[in-house]
């Protein structure tokens, strides 16, 4: 009863950041930056205390229970409620993106007390934090729904919020519509996403009459038996979801250029929290893809090779954040291989430990860009702040961030004990027993992931500087290096979540996910994992720690040719896509809007009226002025009608 | 002579005597006080309308047979009178106007109504040849009354010779229908052509010919060649007489003669009042689309019109329709009569001295010089065009369901069609009246306004309660069917 | 007695003519002239058919229509004297301003 | 019948007409306030009007049936009532009303008097139109529309006025001509006008079904428009002022979809059934045609016109479900289209009137400039494509999901095409917001435009506030429509257990 009392919290940790959202709309204006930091981080740090109060309270009652709050949709047998759900999957979801939600807040009362000066329109500080809190309800909605179609309501806000952070800087960008362009991109392949889980609902609904998880997934095992078409079809078509939101092969395009968006938001939403979502569906639906196991293998081989696909781009770019976020797509291949692989609890540990360490690089990336920023010169147009190949020897001027940077780098790359090395190993060792194929691409990502991560720290802080504004790089002030510290601190630690063979995640989400095999600790896996990835750092090291000459030449350029040109150039997909879809879509519409509609459609009615006035030209012929035209057509009538008469 | 008989004619004999008044009195009034003629004219129609109200009600026929009195007469004869009060309404000033102010024009006009009025109760193939005569005659010489204006002229020599030849055809046919039926008395043709002692042949020649002849007057297709340069050439209150009043006579007595006839004949003349209408209403609306000039497109209008009128003549065949299908046809005919009264009202008003100003274009902008008569103007075209909440739309409502209840539902769905098709030319004059700016012109004066709001009126406020229009055209049952 | 159709036939061939004069004719009186005839076609039947069936009805419509073409008559010449006046023309083919 | 909510509610704007009518045409203010007060009372007696409502009944409700008048033996009478489909469509003419009133404040000054009699007497046709239950009545009403709105077009609208004018007449003409022909067709079989006499009596026989659902629904599929009958649809939309493009979009499409619900359904089930995946593949093809077509338009106003395609494919769509979920969904979304394109073409409204052009190439980073109006546009974008949480979702939702598993369609392949139309709504319509919206301000006229003044928040807050409402709680518009729509259901199952 106390418990069921506390799990009736949970509305909190939507209403919390809409709370924060509405006082800032309300008031933010009025009362300053600070004020509107402050209100947003604290909505966002409530609603973390309320999720970590649901933790508690689940310890004790680890089934979890659901929590309406109202109906929705309510027609014929069709009953959607509004309805939240806890249990230990949604609890750690909710701990996750209030957690890391709270410490980017509070990097951002920093950071964007620059960048909006940078960018020159002060006004736009609270709006940014009046679309963060959005995002944390929107994600709230999502990973507390205790239905498919609530989980949508979350799903697509989060899309929302994605799109008006990405176009934060809706004037800037390539030709001033580089931003805005980026924000539609994601929005678009998002929904194209959407459209598969549209697609995916609507096959639940008409097969199992519901929406909500547990009366569907109860009944998978009878459908499955029953239909199987249907749940390979439900299972692919939510893949298709998961690839849009999850950036995955081939709807994976967005989030590079999601990077438009300001660094915070980079952090949260394009690496700790909102891409994850497609990782979080699939582990909530995981029920389903055990049955599937067709379904299964298109997931983790979608998933490892978005991994290493995205992996060989990220080796060949130049922004900092860029290959940041390829290394994103990359690693959200892992979480969804794993997840293809049955290795559910795997996949959430490294959602878990990507969300510190990866929201810690993005953080840290953007503590150098505006580090590089404030060494810059006044009117100083030819620097790009995120280019690496300006950077070089920050470490020097910027040395917290150089270290966080670095813990982060070494947890990404999967360096024991860093948590990065145990979540990933644990993927590489569910790999390593079932399915070696994807074992081998997953390793050779492994790889190709500490490779270019070496390669960054190189190529960002060590060295010399390669330009004016890196030598006057500054270090960030401490609302900003604080949460750089903190996440560094989960990097170093996450690992302990789920340790082999204490399996703490594990024991916990086996209450909601059922009892999952943990894939045992295999050494050689370990070693070989902890090799690649040493191998990766040294060759990063060793390829561009060189004296490199001005302007900045990558030296794999000369290496790899074609190969490097390939990877630079992102595989030329972006030009494929607008070759085969846009431009195609393009012409489509615009051949029915302009031959088809106007030229065909709108003329029906016209060619109508036209035809009719012809007749009336060609009919008003006949009355030509003569006595004796109108005389004969009098006789013509006559005649005919005594003809039809004699003849009848 | 007894006063029964008296009083089947009274009504014309009114007008007949006050026409000679009138071109006596004309003689000695001056120029000052020339006004007095068509007061006289018009008190003269009231008081033909109170003989026909007053007078004739247990009446039922006139003269052995010669004269028919039935509600059928008793809807039109007032019409007639109603017809020809507006018509002088809207002329005063016109003929003033154009320095043809002659006392003839009304009591000509007198003679043509009594001359309808004894068409719609004829009862004998010699009183409709009479009456025919009767109201032609005058409107001959009223189409020529703007002489020496070659428009005038032209026209009314075209409609002489046309509706002579016209004639012609009528008395051949008629000849011919007496030769079949040993009669010229209508019900004597009847019984004839029941108890199948007629000659058939010559009942075909007969009715085929008469068919032209009346076929003419209501300027259905292919008999309407004359109507539009008539109505354009001829002074435009005459031309909106005859758009009425000769139209509703040719109907009176094509309804009367083939509603006696034509029961024995439906077989044979169903078809053939199928494709009239169907021509009619094709051809009308088609070709005013490409009309400019106002007196042109309602000349077409009014031929349309007549072929709606025709769709509600062709279920005559059915006995269970024969009353819907007259009383369809008066409704209709009244609404139209209405809205072509008013719609020449307004031609008259804006027609100039020298006779310019009655292309569709002059009227641009008069929705905000004569927003009155714009707005009378508009209801016209609605009413025209069917659109609801006007007479007009009551009418192809009723002539519609008596086509769909008689089967012809493909001659119907023509009608609804065509009435699409000349929506296209009706919305153009509002169009043209609101839409466009210009320096149009309406001529006022209060008598010619007089004639154009009161339609419009009419128009609308029976609109709201048409069943008692309903019930006095349902009412208007021929003897004899 | 000669049998009905040979006057019938007569004023058929007159009725005809008459059509034909209508049409092809371009001087308003000739025409005119023409229209007589049609009508005396069609005195002409209903003065057979009066005979036919020894009705007086069908001579005592032969009167009525010599009277009204009388008043015809008058119109159509006052109303062509008015035109030749205009126009020094009866010419019917210059009759055709009013068209379309 | 004195205190009939109905009577009042169709017949206060009259009243307003009148009043109007006594005051000088140069007291342009007061005639404005006349015309803005008598809608919201008209408002506030629909409202009246619901709470009296029984939700709970199915049935029609504060009927009156007055006798008109005869004709050779059909009664036509003046039939009025409301049901649970009916009361929404009044509701929304009623609120969307005075909104447009208030949209013409400064857009409206030349004629004032007539476009706030036009428009007053625009809203006494729609609301008979939604009321009448007499056929001859409703077609009275149904063309009565035509002709303020033709004025609206004529009078105030943009350049090509005239030619949209007479298109928009002669299209819905042309669909109601055969309509006619239908209506005297059923009275003259049946004896009767009366549609609850007519109405489950099963009496018309199947084959006659057929061509009368062709006669009824070309008036209707014209009106809605459905593909391939839409091209009136652009030229008017665009033309328009804009309150009447929002009345237009906002209520007069509905009058189509309406018609399918009100007509073709309950009195031609087995025609229903039967044209249902034709139907619902026209919807389909418009769908997606209106989204293609307006992707690729220049001018806003054209834009949201063909989105509007688009928009009432998915109501067509869900109507010919022939289910609950498709129904409930089709006529949440009458109501939704309502708002969120009324609000759209208000938006566009705002900035025609600040700059005096539609196109999407004179605007460009407003955002920044006049960031309310931004907001404010952008929610109401987002409720036009469709985003959880607001209106077009609910039912965009539910239609699909009706669609999808309908057995009257028959194939879910027609839902899962039409769902493609959620992603392509997000095309053409994120592509209008960032061209007008986002970006940098590349027009020098544009740095200086002034954001929503009061009045305009006034005019766009509640339809917003409700777009939330209806996506957030939806259930008392289901409830409220429930009873009358599984009437509606139960009628087309039982056709479909007869014709078994």
């Amino acid at each position: 009863m106390e418990s069921g009392l506390t799990f009736n919290l949970v509305p909190w940790v939507v209403f919390l950041p809409l709370i924060g959202l509405s006082i800032n709309l309300l008031f933010g204006r009025k009362f300053g930056e600070s004020f509107s930091g402050t209100v947003a981080s604290l909505a966002t740090g409530l609603a973390f205390v309320v999720s970590v109060i649901l933790a508690v309270a689940l310890a004790n009652h680890p089934e979890g229970v659901t929590v309406p709050l109202a109906d929705w949709i309510t027609i014929g047998s069709l009953t959607v409620r509004w309805a939240f759900r806890v249990d230990t999957l949604s609890v750690v979801m909710m701990l996750v993106v209030s957690g890391v939600g709270t410490l980017i807040h509070i990097y951002s009362i920093g950071y964007m007390h620059n960048d909006v000066r940078h960018n020159g329109d002060e006004g736009r500080y609270t709006r940014f934090f009046v679309f963060l809190n959005l995002f944390i309800a929107a994600m709230m909605i999502l990973v507390s729904a205790d239905n498919f179609l609530m989980m949508f309501v979350g799903w697509e806000g989060v899309g929302l919020c994605s799109y008006l952070l990405i176009g934060f800087w809706f004037e800037k960008g390539k030709n001033g519509t580089g931003n805005s362009e980026a924000a539609k991109k994601a929005f678009i392949a998002n929904r194209i996403g959407d459209f598969g889980l549209l697609i995916a609902m609507f096959l639940i609904f008409v097969n199992f009459g519901s929406f909500e998880f547990d009366a569907v997934f109860s009944q998978a095992a009878a459908i499955t038996a029953d239909k199987p078409g249907v749940m390979l079809a439900i299972t692919l078509f939510m893949l298709l979801g998961v690839t849009g939101k999850s950036a995955q092969l081939p709807l994976y395009v967005w989030l590079p250029d999601a990077m438009a968006g300001p660094t915070p938001v980079s952090a949260l939403i394009h690496a700790a929290t909102m891409v994850t979502a497609g990782v979080y569906l699939m582990t909530r639906s995981a029920a389903f893809y055990m049955l599937v196991p067709n379904a299964q293998s298109v997931v983790m081989w979608v998933g490892a090779a978005t991994a290493l696909f995205a992996a060989t781009i990220a080796v060949a770019q130049y922004d900092i954040k860029k290959v940041l976020a390829y290394s994103t797509i990359s690693q959200l291949g892992f979480m969804v291989a794993a997840v293809g692989m049955g290795a559910t609890v795997a996949g959430m540990f490294h959602l878990i430990t990507h969300a510190f360490f990866k929201g810690l690089l993005f953080l840290a990336a953007g503590s150098v860009i505006q580090g590089v920023e404030r060494g810059m010169h006044h009117g100083d147009h030819g620097t790009d702040p995120q280019d690496m190949r300006q950077m070089g020897g920050i470490r020097k001027q910027m040395p917290v961030t150089f270290w966080v940077y670095l813990i982060g780098a070494l947890a990404l790359s999967g360096i024991a004990p860093l948590a990065g090395f145990f979540s990933k190993d644990e993927i590489l060792a569910a790999a390593w027993t079932s399915q070696p194929g994807i074992f081998i691409v997953l390793a050779l990502a492994a790889f190709m992931t500490a490779f270019y991560m070496g390669r960054q720290l190189v190529m960002v802080f060590f060295g010399d500087a390669r330009s004016e504004a890196a030598k006057g790089a500054t270090e960030s002030k401490l609302v900003v290096t604080l949460p750089l510290m903190i996440l560094a601190g989960l990097s170093v630690l996450g690992g302990l979540l789920n340790l082999p063979g204490l399996h703490t995640l594990e024991h916990w989400l086996e209450h909601t996910l059922g009892k999952v095999e943990p894939a045992h600790f295999v050494w050689l896996v370990a070693g070989i994992s902890l090799v690649l990835a040493l191998l990766g750092l040294g060759l990063g090291w060793m390829i561009y720690s060189r004296k490199n000459e001005k302007p900045f030449v990558d030296p794999l350029k000369k290496a790899l040719g074609p190969l490097f040109t390939g990877m630079e150039n992102k595989w030329w997909v972006d030009e494929l896509y607008a070759a085969v879809i846009l431009n195609p879509y393009k012409a489509f519409a615009h051949f029915m809007a302009e031959p088809v509609d106007l030229g065909v459609i709108d003329r029906i009615g016209g060619g109508l009226a036209a035809g009719t006035r012809a007749m009336a030209e060609g009919l008003r012929k006949l009355e030509n002025g003569y006595i004796r035209t109108y005389g004969l057509l009098m006789l013509l009538g006559l005649t005919a009608i005594l003809t039809w008469l004699f003849l009848h | 002579m007894t006063l029964n008989d008296f009083y089947s004619i009274l009504p014309a004999v009114i007008l007949i005597f006050s026409a000679l008044v009138l071109l006596l009195a004309d003689l000695w009034l001056s120029k000052h006080t020339k006004v007095v003629t068509p007061m006289l004219a018009v008190l003269g129609l009231i008081a033909s309308i109170a003989a026909s109200i007053l007078f004739t009600g247990n009446v039922e026929n006139g003269f052995g047979g010669f004269i028919l009195v039935d509600g059928f007469s008793r809807f039109l004869v007032p019409l007639f009178a109603v017809t020809g009060i507006f018509a002088i309404g809207m002329a005063y000033d016109y003929l003033t106007r154009m320095g043809i102010q002659r006392g003839e024009y009304y009591s000509l006009l007198l003679f043509s109504v009594s001359g309808m009025m004894l068409m719609a109760s004829a009862g004998d193939l010699v009183i409709i040849f009479l009456s025919l005569e009767l109201l032609s005659i005058p409107l001959y010489i009223l189409s020529g009354f703007a002489a020496p204006k070659a428009h005038s002229e032209e026209s009314a020599l075209k409609y002489f010779l046309l509706g002579t030849f016209a004639s012609g055809f009528f008395l051949f046919g008629a000849a011919f229908l007496f030769g079949a039926a040993a009669t010229t008395n209508l019900n004597g043709i009847v019984e004839a052509v029941t108890s199948g002692s007629a000659n058939s042949t010559f009942l075909i020649i007969g009715s085929g010919l008469l068919l032209a002849g009346f076929s003419f007057k209501v300027a259905a297709v292919p008999f309407h060649g004359w109507t539009p340069d008539v109505y354009h050439g001829a002074p435009a209150p005459v031309s909106a007489f005859m758009s009425v009043g000769a139209k509703a006579a040719g109907f009176a007595v094509l309804i009367r003669v083939f509603s006696l006839i034509f029961p024995s004949l439906a077989e044979q003349y169903t078809p053939i009042f199928w494709g009239l209408a169907a021509l009619t209403m094709l051809v009308g609306n088609v070709v005013a689309i490409a009309q400019i000039n106002l007196k042109r497109m309602l000349a077409y209008s009014s031929i349309a019109h007549a072929g709606y009128i025709l769709m509600a003549f062709v279920p005559f065949g059915d006995a269970a329709i024969r009353a819907n299908s007259v009383a369809s046809a008066l409704f209709y005919l009244a609404g139209y009569a209405l809205g072509s009264l008013g719609a020449w009202a307004v031609v008259i008003g804006m027609e100039k001295e020298d006779n310019q100003g009655t292309e569709i274009n002059d009227l641009a902008g008069l929705g905000k010089r004569s927003p009155l008569m714009a707005a009378a103007m508009t209801v016209f075209m609605l009413s025209f065009t069917g659109i609801p909440l006007t007479l007009g739309f009551w009418g192809k409502f009723y002539l519609f369901r008596t086509a769909i209840e008689g089967g012809f539902i493909s001659l119907a769905v023509i009608g609804l069609l065509t009435s699409l098709v000349s929506a296209f030319y009706y919305l153009r004059v509002v169009v043209k009246m609101y839409f466009q700016e210009g320096d149009s012109k309406f001529h006022w004066n209060f008598w010619t306004a007089a004639v154009a709001v009161f339609s419009a009126l009419v128009i609308v406020v029976l609109s709201f309660i048409p069943g008692s229009l309903f019930d006095l055209a349902v009412k208007a049952l021929l003897t004899g069917s | 007695m000669i049998p009905i159709a040979y006057p019938l036939s007569l004023a058929a061939i007159l009725f005809i003519i008459g059509i034909i004069g209508f049409l092809l004719r371009k001087n308003a009186i000739v025409i005119f002239m023409c229209l007589e005839l049609m009508f005396n076609a069609a005195n002409l039947v209903f003065i057979t058919f009066s005979n036919y069936y020894q009705l007086i009805d069908g001579q005592v419509f032969v009167v009525f229509v010599m009277t009204v073409a009388a008043a015809e008559v008058a119109v159509g010449l006052a109303l062509m004297v008015a035109i030749f006046r205009t126009k020094h023309s009866i010419d019917i083919d210059q009759m055709n301003s009013l068209k379309g | 019948m004195s205190l009939n909510p109905l009577l009042l509610t169709i017949a206060f704007p009259l009243a307003g007409v009148v009043v109007m009518l006594l005051l000088k045409a140069k007291w342009k203010n007061a005639i404005r306030w006349t015309a803005l007060l008598t809608s919201l009372v008209t408002f506030g007696l629909s409202l009246w009007m619901l709470s009296q409502f029984n939700s709970a009944s199915p049935d029609l409700q504060f009927e009156i049936n007055q006798a008109w008048f005869s004709l050779g033996g059909n009664p036509i009478g003046f039939h009025i009532g409301v049901d649970g489909i009916s009361i929404l469509m009044v509701l929304l003419t009623t609120f969307l009303t005075p909104l447009a009133i208030l949209s013409t404040w400064k857009a409206v000054d030349e004629k004032v008097k007539s476009f706030m009699a036009f428009f007053l007497l625009l809203e006494v046709g729609m609301l008979g139109v939604f009321l009448s239950l007499d056929m001859v009545l409703f077609y009275i009403f149904w063309e009565f529309t035509l002709i303020p709105m033709y004025f609206l077009i004529g009078l105030w609208g943009g350049e090509r006025r005239v030619y949209a004018a007479v298109k928009f007449f002669l299209y819905t003409m042309a669909g109601s001509v055969l309509m006619l022909a239908g209506i005297l067709w059923i009275g003259l079989q049946y004896g009767s006008f009366n549609l609850t006499q007519l109405v489950g009596s099963g009496m018309i026989p199947a084959a006659a079904q057929l061509w009368l659902f062709g006669a009824f629904g070309l008036a209707f599929a014209i009106k809605v428009p459905m593909f391939p009958l839409h091209s009136w649809l652009p030229d008017a939309h665009t033309e328009a002022p804009t309150a009447g493009s929002v009345i237009l979009a906002g209520v007069l499409l509905k009058m189509g979809a309406y018609g399918f619900l009100r007509f073709n359904l309950p009195l031609f089930p087995d025609a229903s059934i039967q044209f249902a995946p034709w139907m619902a593949g026209l919807a389909v093809v418009g769908i997606i045609y209106g989204a293609l077509v307006a992707y690729r338009q220049k001018d806003v106003k054209k834009l949201v016109a063909y989105s509007s395609i688009s928009h009432l494919g998915f109501v067509v769509l869900g109507i010919f479900a022939l289910n609950l979920q498709g129904l409930q969904g089709a006529i949440l979304q009458m109501v939704n289209h309502g708002l969120s394109t009324g609000a759209l073409f208000l938006v566009v409204g705002m900035l025609y009137e600040r700059r005096h052009t539609r196109l999407l190439e004179n605007f460009g980073g407003l955002w920044k400039v006049v960031p309310v109006m931004g907001t404010l546009a952008l929610i109401t974008m987002l409720s036009s494509v469709g985003l959880p949480g607001l209106n077009g979702f609910v039912g965009e939702f539910t239609i699909l999901l009706g669609a999808f598993g309908s057995e009257a369609i028959g194939s879910p392949w027609f839902a899962g095409v039409a769902t493609l139309g959620v992603i392509l709504a997000a095309v053409y319509l994120f592509h209008m917001f960032q061209k007008l919206f986002l970006g940098p301000v590349i027009h020098e006229e544009n740095q200086k435009l002034k954001d929503v003044s009061v009045r305009e928040i006034l005019i766009l807050a509640p339809i917003l506030l409700l777009a939330f409402w209806i996506g957030l709680y939806p259930k008392p518009f289901f409830m409220l429509m429930a009873p009358a729509v599984e009437k509606l259901t139960t009628i087309i199952q039982s056709a479909a257990l007869l014709a078994q």
